[in-house]
């Protein structure tokens, strides 16, 4: 019964984070601070759903499961979000008009990196 | 289980295989011809078999019918894979004396052999689903050989054939998936019991002709044959042979199998709206061939009015209509793929398919012109060649079923296919060189000369035999129809053999 | 029904209107970064749609699909994203 | 033309030329044996050819097909025996050769044959190597040009036949000649005996140039003259003589039949011997008057009397015997002076006496002047003529009277005058032909004048059992030279009084024909070309809609197609059902949201203007697909749509960034028709679907995979076990066209040359 | 794609994703995955790697060409389809031995099918690998 | 890493002994085998770091879920409730880390956790680039993520 | 809710078919993907739906516990996924292809292989 209410909670709750992370990407002003939103709201949403599936099935393969695919979101989702971001910025992408911007940070995200290469 | 169902399409496969892994090497052309003389051996192996035991069926994955995929042949299920193994053979040949390295070392044969996989696997499926995935197996292996080499015409062809054919392909689909609504089956034998079952008939003739309109453009039926006139001209020639030979008829085929084993439970309606179909897609193929100017757009064109005589021949569903499409279909793939291998030495030589081009062959390569002469006259149905037969028996099954204008229009059509016939000739042939040049077989290296002629020689003398000699075909062809209106042989057989 | 199965429902309608709002996003853009933000996060919300299906059926078949969809469907968005830069370094050549 | 070629160098053509001339001469001593066997009664043989169709090669040997024998062969071997000379030494000698033994065999098969098929094939045979023949001088226009026409007009009426004889097949049940000549009441009663009569006459008056199916047969002239002389006059163009003749025991006897070949006969007698005066080239004025002997032969097989029918048979020997001794004799002319114009032919008798007695010979045989055999043929002509009932005995009889005086006159142009007078200049020196180019004229016109002198031989042993095949009964037939004094003299007297006064004339007569031609709209030439002109505009119009080279309308005549039959049939055969199942089950909202994303997404792609745009509609609409498939339990399915969508996210903006951008807005704007197509195909699957989902449905094929799929294929997802084991075919054909895609797309992309960074002229968002 | 984030990432990513397309082919047979499956996943690994590195350095890390692991993977479900033969079953009939069966289960299965089911694996995997990395080094 | 080697052998040892193929089975093994390992630690010279480690990372790993969930809260009040209260900027963090692997783990952590959001990271690999979503006071945000996030980084990979 | 798909199917038909019309290519390409999605669908509803019950044997068990989903259209809509994607990756190797040889990915400006008929009358 308490695991029941957990897991109600933790579906409820994930829920609810999607839910805010969709229209935090409708309502925020601009892509980045959109970005926020999908990046952090939805991953926690999503991933209480599935520490949900975990708890309720107990089985140690599915348990295995969903702590991968958790861990596959909280790995992928900031990688996403920065090469987004990073090429939202260059493309010019508006940002909202408040938005402070530190000297050289602009031209700092402009430049071309340089080209990294995997070992 | 008879393995002879199954070599058909695994000996192309592991022939494309090797021939892939050995691109590079000059070796993989010959292991593509002999894994097409294997294939021929096989499946004249399997004809046999055929006439002496009736319909054959082998269950895949040992999985009784309807449950698992069954391969079957019976009388034309069987001759179309040897004439496939034969078009296949001989356009194989042919490709060592015309196809550059170039296109060798990117996979050529290896497409061409999934082409003939992909065609037998249509021949000897006795599964609707599994149809399907034949005619995508042999419609992108024909993508690849059509725009291999990449010229503007071949894309420009090429995409419209590709355009085309995917939504042909998607049709099919969409008849299948609501057929197995209808039905639950997939299985074409037990499809003819289940659809006895349906109590919504008038569904069951809509999905017909879903079936009818996508196996219509396969087929090249008017007004669905846009792709084959736009893209057959366009690739190298022996592509354009093997795929006047075979893919269109792959088409009719499908048709034939469907309207003969699964739709024909509302044959006065289907079929005559396909008659109809038939009788334009005779008229308007030879009107295009009359329109044209160049050597295989006019070969194109009559394609598509050829098949309208096929077509025609299922649509009168007699006894005599089917045997006249089923001698037709053979007759039809090994003329017509004869005359692209010539229009490919003509442009070899003569430097062109332009008939405003072209010229002198008549004076200066006389033997092309002889062998021309023959699948020319045989298409335009003189006797005593294959076509005369071919057109006779359609002719008389139209005739003796009382439809007199559509006899009469498959004869006027049989004349206007000769007008176009000569357009060749009187353009390429008789009067000389545009450009005084005299274009002689000599011109071309022995070796490669011979690896052309060859299957030339042998389709021509192919079309004189069955010419000459039609009894035994026309005996076969008859019991091949005969299958095709009671395919109660072909549902026991399938259901019948149980692991 | 239990009261899991009445906070699955109330979680499935909370994602899909998430997913919904999402997709209103993609539909109203206006910069093409918005809307693979928004399509980046909806892959995201369907792998929770998946979640929750395992837990409605309680089968846990449905997570492997979002076990999958959480790997790949990072690869899409990172395609996207390189395909907007790269579009500008293309215009960037160009004027060169 | 033979002229240009060089002097005779090889006297008999190599041995092409050796097995041209043994092969007919040795089937004609063959069938000359065979002569007095076939006067006591027809001889039958043969073999089944194509038993399954009812078709045997077999031979009807009677008087008929024995006269034609002894004509093909007889003549066939003069002919070859003159071009051995005339073309022996041409480049492509052996190819001619070839065709004319073709067209020989051809023939004989045609005369031959005891079956309706068989004779098909032989006719077709002749049509085929009359086309090469024709067109055998292939680098000149002129000649492709006749041979086309030759073939078509030709091959129509021999396709026409064809319908004919399979027509004529089933009713009397089989294609036996012999059998079929003994049915003729029965055929002649049948309801379809007028068809077959008008498909039998289509396919013999093109080949016999019948007006007004006449005009080809001038123009194939252009054919080396040898192949004048055998095809156009004494052989291939009485295929259709020959036909009626054959099948007058059949088809004949009816009013129908005696005034369609009476008329048709007639007027193309008259004309023809008219136009012969027109011409200026006797090779023209001689193909003219074959014409008139075609149409008068036509005339007497019609008008069927016993009489008749002897006068015909008799006339066509006669014919056949001067004609190709004419031609052959103009073909020396020409081989010898270069030239063929009566104009300024002269006294060619001091210079070639030979060639003069030949041509003398046979014109006065042509021109019906005792004691020649051509006299014969007038007498009974005239008296067949006279002999008929009502209207028919003045028509025929008229339109004889006419025919004969112009002959009269033609035989004046063609034979004497060239030959009288004094030696004109002519592009070559005139001089004697060789032996071989000789020996058939002299031969053909000895024989002439032989028969004429003795006609009871032909009489006896060609004319007679030739009337009798015609005519399906047995009579007598005794031919005599004198007739006595009775009308068909005196018409003959007339005839040759008429015939000088024209022959003195005829050169005021061309002029006035020539005026006459010049004013005429009618030009049955010229109107050949307009019709095949016009074919080839209509054919190219009609591509040119059909097949424009446009994508786009391909696309949407393919789709209309799909929604107009299959929604046609679905309403014309009542499919529409709505079953319970349907109704009562519901849908949750969740659901309801999940369908309405994909839709908007849909419409997104559709509406926007930007690429990228449409691709994350797509993505929208897959995400959708895939919950669909979640919710209704198909998770190896949504995995599978996930990560294809992911890949072709992936490729598309691979190949994204060097594509042009979608036309701006103003070009994209809302099409209509599209609309209505797109909204009709929609509809017609939904319709359908709605049909199908009504229906009860059979799950037997998935009962069996669920109690199978562990227990006996030992997996527990029956999903994949259905891939790789119930159904592992599909799956084999599936993974080869993901491999060939690749290998395919491989090919495409390697070695671009030409790169194009795009024509970025559109818009799309940033 | 020049980034730092994205190049770390990836090496952990495309070991787990190779990683998971085999687990997903081996455990095909009995939850969802399978051949198809498991070589699209394993074939985005690579593509990662090509879209973070270079499709130099992803075709230097798969020593095959693509395209013959394509057609290997053909061959592959040919022979396994063709396994059967030694057994006089029909084609593409699964051949299952099962080490340590005993009463509570099947033991651990090897079969004719996994070899098949390996054979589409490198197909899609080799296939797709083809059809992308022709398209990245268009551009 | 030898000690997770050694550890990991031990586990697969357990499994063997037991027979129980599963991923618990596994786990149950390489917990058992830590806690041998931790009993025998003189025998493991230099052991105490790896017991560190595995402390460290586990910390990591709870302060990261705590700061996410925070965030996300953070996040969902500001997207709930009416209006907007946040002060966007563009930041520059010096960072100290080093190591590809730290570096990406930061960055992913800033993006994870409150307000923060990594765009890039400079070319040198000591600046990352950072948009905030709350900047009233960017300094503060600069100290969170040296003294906490490079922290937590450090102890658990160094 | 097999009503409403099957409405939403002849949606997603129409849209594909209307963007398939459209001369632009890549419209066309567009076109086929949404109408291979609407295919799938076709067969799917062919096999009728269920929900929640994928077509799984539970461990220990010989056979499913209850009425599961049917499993063949799954497996045909797999395999005609897989096979979708074959083609479209092929048709879209070719248009890029085709842009970078002819230079258009519009359909009505491909006249290579059936140029404009010479006489001018016949023009369009
Ligand atoms: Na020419
Ligand atoms: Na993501």
């Amino acid at each position: 019964m308490i695991t029941e209410l957990v897991i109600s909670a933790l579906v409820v709750i994930g829920g609810l984070f999607c839910f805010a992370a969709g229209l935090g990407v409708l309502r925020l002003p601009d892509v980045f601070n959109r970005m926020h939103a999908s990046t952090k709201a939805a991953t926690l949403g999503s991933g209480m759903i599935l520490v949900a599936v975990a708890v309720l099935f107990g089985e140690s393969t599915i348990i295995a499961r969903a702590v991968a695919a958790i861990l596959f979101l909280l790995l992928t989702a900031p990688v996403a979000a920065h090469l987004i971001g990073r090429a939202a910025f260059r493309t010019g992408v508006p940002m909202v008009e408040d938005t402070a911007c530190e000297p050289g940070v602009a031209e700092a995200l402009r430049k071309r990196a340089g080209g990294q290469k995997l070992p | 289980m008879s393995w002879l169902l199954v070599y058909p399409i695994v000996i192309p496969l592991l022939t494309a295989v090797l021939t892939y892994i050995l691109r590079h090497n000059p070796a993989g052309r010959w292991i593509s011809v002999a894994g097409t003389l294997a294939l021929l051996l096989t499946s004249i192996m399997l004809l046999a078999s055929v006439i002496r035991d009736g319909v054959i069926a082998a269950q895949m994955s040992d999985w009784g019918a309807p449950f698992g995929i069954t391969l079957v042949a019976d009388y034309l299920g069987a001759v179309m894979v040897v004439i496939t193994a034969i078009t296949g053979l001989a356009t194989v040949v042919y490709c060592i004396g015309e196809i550059p390295e170039r296109l060798e070392r990117q996979g050529f044969f290896a497409l061409l052999q999934v082409l003939l996989m992909g065609v037998c696997g249509a021949f000897v499926t006795g599964d609707l689903f599994n149809l399907y995935v034949w005619f995508e197996v042999m419609l992108i292996s024909s993508f690849g050989l059509l725009v291999m080499g990449g010229t503007r015409e071949q894309l420009d062809g090429g995409v419209k054939y590709v355009a085309l054919n995917l939504v042909s392909t998607v049709m099919f689909l969409a008849g299948v998936g609501i057929l197995y609504g209808i039905t639950g089956t997939l299985n074409m034998a037990d499809l003819h019991l289940a659809v006895r079952e349906v109590e919504n008939t008038g569904l069951l003739s809509s999905v017909a002709v879903m079936f009818m309109v996508a196996f219509g453009v396969k087929a090249a039926l008017f007004p669905l044959f846009f792709w084959l006139p736009a893209s057959y001209h366009t690739p190298p020639i022996a592509v354009s042979a093997i795929f006047a030979g075979l893919l269109t008829k792959v088409g009719v085929y499908a048709l034939i199998r469907v309207f003969t084993l699964i739709f024909d439970q509302d044959v006065g309606y289907t079929h005559t709206l396909m008659l109809w179909l038939a009788v334009a897609t005779m008229v308007m193929g030879v009107l295009g061939a009359a329109a044209m100017n160049d050597f295989r757009r006019i070969l194109s064109f009559h394609i598509v009015s050829q098949i309208g005589y096929m077509v025609l021949g299922l649509a009168l569903f007699t006894p005599l209509g089917l045997l006249g499409a089923v001698f037709y279909l053979v007759h039809h793939i090994i003329v017509k793929a004869n005359l692209f291998f010539i229009a490919g030495v003509a442009k070899r030589i003569g430097g062109s398919t332009d008939l405003s081009k072209l010229g002198g062959l008549y004076a200066h390569a006389p033997v092309l012109a002889f062998l021309f002469l023959i699948p020319a006259f045989s298409l335009a149905g003189f006797p005593p060649l294959s076509g005369f037969w071919a057109k006779f028996l359609v002719v008389k099954a139209a005739l003796d079923a009382q439809m007199w204008v559509v006899a009469g229009i498959a004869l006027a059509v049989g004349l206007l296919t000769v007008f176009s016939m000569t357009k060749i000739w009187g353009a390429a042939f008789w009067p000389d060189h545009p450009e005084g040049a005299k274009p002689r077989l000599g011109d071309i290296p022995v070796f490669e000369r011979l690896a052309m002629m060859l299957p030339i020689g042998a389709l021509a003398l192919l079309t004189c035999v069955i010419g000459l000699f039609p009894e035994p075909f026309v005996n076969f062809a008859e019991i091949a129809a005969g299958q095709l209106l009671d395919p109660s042989d072909y549902i026991s057989t399938v259901l019948g053999v149980q692991p | 029904m239990t009261i899991l199965d009445y906070a699955i429902l109330v979680a499935f309608v909370f994602v899909i209107l998430g997913i919904v709002l999402a997709a209103v996003r993609l539909f109203r853009g206006p910069t093409l970064a918005d809307r693979i933000v928004a399509l980046d996060m909806m892959t995201v919300q369907l792998v929770a749609f998946g979640a929750l299906m395992a837990l409605l059926s309680r089968d846990a078949a449905f997570l492997d699909v979002a076990v999958v969809l959480a790997l790949v469907g990072f690869l899409a968005t990172v395609c996207l994203a390189r395909y907007l830069e790269q579009r500008i370094l293309l215009k960037a050549e160009e004027r060169e | 033309m033979a002229g240009d070629y060089p002097k005779v160098e090889r006297v008999m053509g190599g041995p092409a030329g050796w097995v041209s001339i043994l092969f007919p001469a040795i089937l004609f001593t063959y069938f000359l044996n065979l002569l007095p066997e076939v006067v006591e009664g027809p001889v039958t043989a043969g073999f089944d050819w194509v038993p399954a169709l009812g078709v045997q090669m077999s031979v009807l040997l009677d008087g008929l097909s024995m006269m034609f024998a002894l004509l093909i062969t007889g003549i066939g071997t003069a002919v070859t025996l003159y071009s051995c000379h005339y073309l022996g030494d041409h480049p492509h000698y052996p190819r001619f050769v070839c065709y004319l033994l073709m067209f020989m065999v051809g023939m004989l098969g045609l005369v031959l044959a005891n079956d309706l098929i068989a004779l098909f094939v032989f006719w077709e045979v002749t049509t085929i190597s009359s086309y090469l023949l024709i067109g055998f001088n292939a680098d000149q226009a002129s000649s492709r040009r006749s041979a086309l026409q030759a073939l078509l007009v030709t091959g129509a009426g021999g396709l026409i036949l064809l319908a004919g004889l399979i027509v004529l097949g089933s009713i009397a049940g089989t294609f036996r000649i012999s059998e079929i000549l003994t049915q003729g009441d029965m055929i002649r009663a049948h309801p379809a005996y007028g068809a077959i009569l008008i498909l039998f006459l289509a396919g013999a008056f093109t080949k016999s140039a019948q007006v007004p199916f006449h005009f080809w047969l001038p123009n194939a002239m252009a054919a080396p003259t040898p192949v004048s002389a055998y095809l156009h006059s004494a052989t291939m163009v009485k295929a259709g003589v020959f036909l009626m003749a054959r099948m007058n025991p059949v088809l004949g006897g009816t009013d129908a039949w005696f005034w369609i070949l009476i008329l048709f006969g007639g007027v193309t007698a008259v004309f023809a011997s008219v136009m012969s005066m027109r011409q200026t080239d006797i090779k023209q004025v001689l193909a003219y008057t074959t014409l008139m002997a075609l149409g008068t032969l036509t005339m007497f097989i019609g008008a069927g009397t016993h009489y008749a029918i002897m006068a015909g048979m008799l006339f066509l020997l006669v014919h056949s015997l001067y004609k190709a001794a004419l031609f052959l004799m103009i073909g020396i002319v020409d081989h010898s002076t270069g030239t063929r114009d009566a104009t300024v032919l002269r006294g060619l008798s001091k210079a070639m006496p030979l060639t003069g007695i030949a041509a003398a010979l046979a014109a006065l045989s042509m021109a019906g002047i005792p004691p020649l055999l051509g006299f014969v043929g007038k007498e009974y002509m005239y008296k067949a003529g006279m002999d008929l009932p009502g209207l028919g005995a003045i028509w025929v009889t008229l339109m004889t009277f006419a025919a004969s005086a112009l002959m009269f006159a033609a035989g004046g142009i063609v034979a004497w005058r060239p030959f009288r007078g004094e030696l004109a200049e002519t592009p070559h020196h005139a001089h004697e032909g060789s032996w071989p180019m000789l020996a058939g004229p002299l031969v053909l016109g000895a024989l002439s004048l032989i028969f004429g002198l003795f006609p009871g031989i032909p009489g006896h042993f060609l004319i007679g059992p030739a009337t009798n095949a015609v005519e399906g009964a047995v009579h007598e037939v005794h031919l005599h030279l004198w007739g006595g004094i009775n009308m068909a003299l005196f018409l003959s007297i007339l005839t040759f009084i008429a015939g000088w006064l024209l022959y003195r004339n005829h050169e005021g007569i061309r002029a006035r024909l020539a005026a006459f031609e010049a004013r005429s709209p009618i030009d049955f030439d010229a109107g050949w070309d307009r019709l095949l002109d016009g074919f080839k505009d209509f054919a190219g119009w009609l591509t040119g809609i059909v097949q424009n080279g446009n994508l786009q309308r391909y696309l949407a005549v393919t789709f209309t197609t799909f929604a107009v039959l299959v929604g046609g049939t679905y309403l014309v055969r009542g499919a529409f059902e709505v079953g319970p199942r349907l109704i009562q089950l519901g849908a949750h909202p969740v659901q309801w949201s999940v369908l309405l994303l994909m839709i908007a997404g849909s419409f997104l792609v559709v509406s926007t203007t930007s690429r990228m745009t449409a691709v994350a509609g797509l993505g929208v609409v897959s995400v959708g697909v895939a919950m669909v498939f979640i919710m209704f339990s198909a998770p190896d399915v949504a995995i599978t749509q996930l990560l294809v969508e992911v890949l072709i996210i992936v490729l598309v903006t691979l190949v994204m960034l060097r594509l042009p951008y979608l036309p701006p807005r103003s070009e994209l704007h809302f099409r209509f028709g599209h609309a209505i197509i797109a909204t009709s195909v929609g509809a017609v699957v939904t319709l359908v679907l709605i049909a199908m989902l009504s229906g009860p449905f059979d799950r037997k094929l998935t009962d069996y995979f669920e109690q199978t799929a562990y227990p006996e294929a030992h997996g527990r997802n029956i999903v994949n076990v259905i891939l790789v084991d119930f159904r592992a075919l599909d799956t084999f054909g599936e993974i080869t066209v993901v491999a060939i895609a690749a290998i395919g797309a491989l090919a495409l992309l390697r070695g671009i040359k030409t790169r194009n960074t795009g024509n970025q002229n559109g818009s799309e968002e940033a | 794609m020049q980034s730092l984030i994205l190049t770390t990432a990836t090496r952990l990513l495309v070991a787990l994703l190779l990683v998971f397309s085999v687990y997903a082919l081996l455990r095909g047979h009995n939850l969802p995955g399978g051949g198809f499956i498991g070589g699209l996943i394993g074939a985005t690994a690579f593509i990662l790697y090509a879209i973070a590195a270079s499709v130099d350095e992803a075709r230097a890390a798969l020593l095959v060409d693509p395209s013959n692991i394509a057609v290997a993977g053909l061959g592959a479900a040919a022979i396994g389809g063709l396994a059967s033969v030694l057994a006089g079953k029909p084609f593409l009939t699964g051949l299952w031995l099962f080490l340590g069966a005993s009463e509570g289960g099947k033991g651990l299965p090897l079969s004719t099918v996994l070899i098949f089911d390996t054979g589409v694996y490198l197909a899609v995997f080799g296939g797709i690998l083809t059809l992308v990395f022709a398209l990245e080094e268009e551009t | 890493m030898n000690h997770f080697a050694v550890n990991l052998i031990l586990a697969i040892a357990w499994v063997a002994l037991t027979g129980s193929l599963t991923l618990t089975g596994l786990l149950t093994g390489f917990v058992l085998g830590t806690a041998a390992m931790w009993l025998v630690r003189p025998l493991f010279p230099r052991s105490r770091g790896y017991f560190a480690r595995l402390y460290f990372w586990c910390r990591l790993v709870v302060m990261f879920v705590y700061e996410l969930f925070v965030s996300s809260l953070s996040v969902a009040k500001d997207v709930l409730t009416p209006g907007q209260n946040s002060k966007p900027a563009l930041l520059e963090v010096p960072i100290s880390v080093t190591t590809d692997l730290q570096i990406a783990l930061l960055s992913n952590l800033v993006s994870l956790t409150p307000g923060t959001l990594t765009l890039d990271v400079s070319e040198d690999r000591k600046t990352l680039y950072v948009h905030a979503m709350f900047a009233s006071d960017p300094e503060q945000i600069r100290w969170r993520i040296r003294e906490h996030l490079e922290l937590w980084i450090r102890d658990a990979t160094e | 809710m097999e009503l409403l798909l099957a409405i939403t199917t002849g949606v997603l038909t129409a849209v594909a078919v209307y963007l398939m019309l459209s001369k632009n290519l890549l419209r066309y390409l567009w076109g086929l993907v949404l109408l291979s999605n609407a295919v799938n669908f076709v067969i799917f509803l062919g096999g009728r739906l269920t929900p929640g019950a994928p077509p799984l044997i539970d461990e220990g068990d010989y056979a499913p516990a209850g009425e599961v989903a049917n499993a063949l259209p799954q497996a045909l809509v797999l395999t005609a996924i897989v096979i979708s994607f074959g083609l479209m990756a092929f048709a879209l190797a070719l248009i890029y292809r085709t842009y970078m040889t002819l230079g258009t990915v519009t359909s009505t400006e491909m006249r290579i292989a059936e140029p404009r008929p010479r006489k001018p009358e016949s023009d369009e």
